[in-house]
């Protein structure tokens, strides 16, 4: 399986626990890595969540790869 | 050189202005946005900076350079704040330069707007009662299950919401 | 609390601007109106502002305190130099503080734009080339008499001009 | 005849040569003034000139009292 690191900040980093996570998935794209995840830690409810691959923002059905980087991203709020 | 920066600690302010000053330049803009002691009708006490910097420092590049081309300013950078910050703290800077004032004003108004809402910037606001929360995370959590760090699912965005940001 | 100064000398830029400071502001937006080195295609060598001042400071009033009351902002000031400055002095500062960004924007844009149009202060640029010219008096003796200081009559503005600004 | 304070500034004051001056005069409006002035001084020609009257701006065409201070203003250029 495609080992897929991830990082997490804010909100989601202090739900989660952790700052990054190493993970082995079959999830083919960003949303289905997203789902399973939440699946496993019940993320904190929020719209107009973004992802990045490989520190760029990318659409949720963007394919992942072994060895890809991916940050959720919660609403920002700079300023 | 960079037009986007991060910084841990307060920056200089005469530092950043002589960064943008140009003897072709005519007028400067300024923005500083100060960490004020209210939000959204809760007496706030201090707060906290958190950015995703790889991806932040190519996003506010982007902005920068936007600017300059759609403006055609003489020079334009942007600062924000990281950490922990106190009421009346410098959070966010952003300084432009032009031979005329019009396109300044435009492309500073353009960066501060741009990096609010596309640099993954996130802010943890700590209220005077005691509480506290992350700004924009908490509204939309209020929204879902009620409760901010557990939603309880069913109501919320997973599938949903992330649907909407696909494609 | 004056709002509008004049100032033979040059400014603290962090006096001016901590003097716009409140812990309800969230934003500031500052202009500056620097010296540049080129002006309507003459290369400028240094420049002698004058006022009336006794009006301009009344108008220099009545101009921010309008922009306080158009746009609900915190705090605005305007200081405008006076006298002999050099490339990249600082010729005018207008500081706004409020509690949004908005409205800081405007009225600082505001303020300035008044500033131009009303404010009876007069600009007299020295070239390189060893000539002077008071700005906007120039051009319009230009398209009169031709000579900048001895109209001969007749083509120039007296009775007309004058009776466009009348009423 | 009401005397009238006129002062100068800027290319005015350069032109005429002095800051300020009293003149007695039979002119009963700003306009009247400005223009027996001119046939003295012959001043340079310029469009969008004003005048004030005790250092508030005013009409072309408003009265002047005896003792009333009289300024024109050229186009300015602030900033």
């Amino acid at each position: 399986m495609p080992q897929i690191h991830i990082e997490y900040f804010a909100i989601l980093r202090e739900h989660v626990g952790k700052n990054a996570e190493e993970l082995n998935t079959d999830a083919t794209t960003a949303g289905a890595l997203f789902d399973e995840l939440d699946g496993r830690y019940n993320f904190p409810r929020m719209a107009g969540m973004k992802v990045a691959i490989n520190a760029e923002f990318s659409d949720w059905d963007a394919a992942l790869a072994d060895g890809d980087s991916v940050v959720f991203i919660p609403p920002v709020a700079g300023g | 050189m960079s037009g986007f920066e991060f910084s841990q600690t307060a920056p200089s302010l005469e530092t950043l202005r002589l960064r943008v000053t140009d003897r072709t330049a005519g007028a400067y803009v300024a923005f500083e946005g100060w960490v004020r002691d209210h939000n959204e009708g809760q007496q706030v006490l201090r707060l906290e900076y958190e950015a995703y910097e790889e991806l932040g420092l190519r996003e506010g590049e982007r902005i920068i350079a936007e600017a300059a081309e759609r403006y055609g300013v003489t020079r334009a950078r942007c600062l924000h704040r990281l950490g922990e910050l106190e009421i009346g703290d410098l959070a966010v800077w952003v300084g432009v330069s032009s031979a005329h004032r019009d396109e300044a004003f435009k492309a500073c108004r353009y960066i501060i707007d741009e990096v609010k809402h596309r640099v993954p910037i996130w802010k943890k606001e700590h209220y005077v009662d005691g509480d506290s929360g992350w700004v924009n995370c908490e509204r939309c959590a209020e929204k879902g299950s009620g409760s901010l760090l557990s939603g309880s699912g069913g109501s919320g965005f997973s599938r949903d919401s992330a649907a909407k940001n696909r494609g």
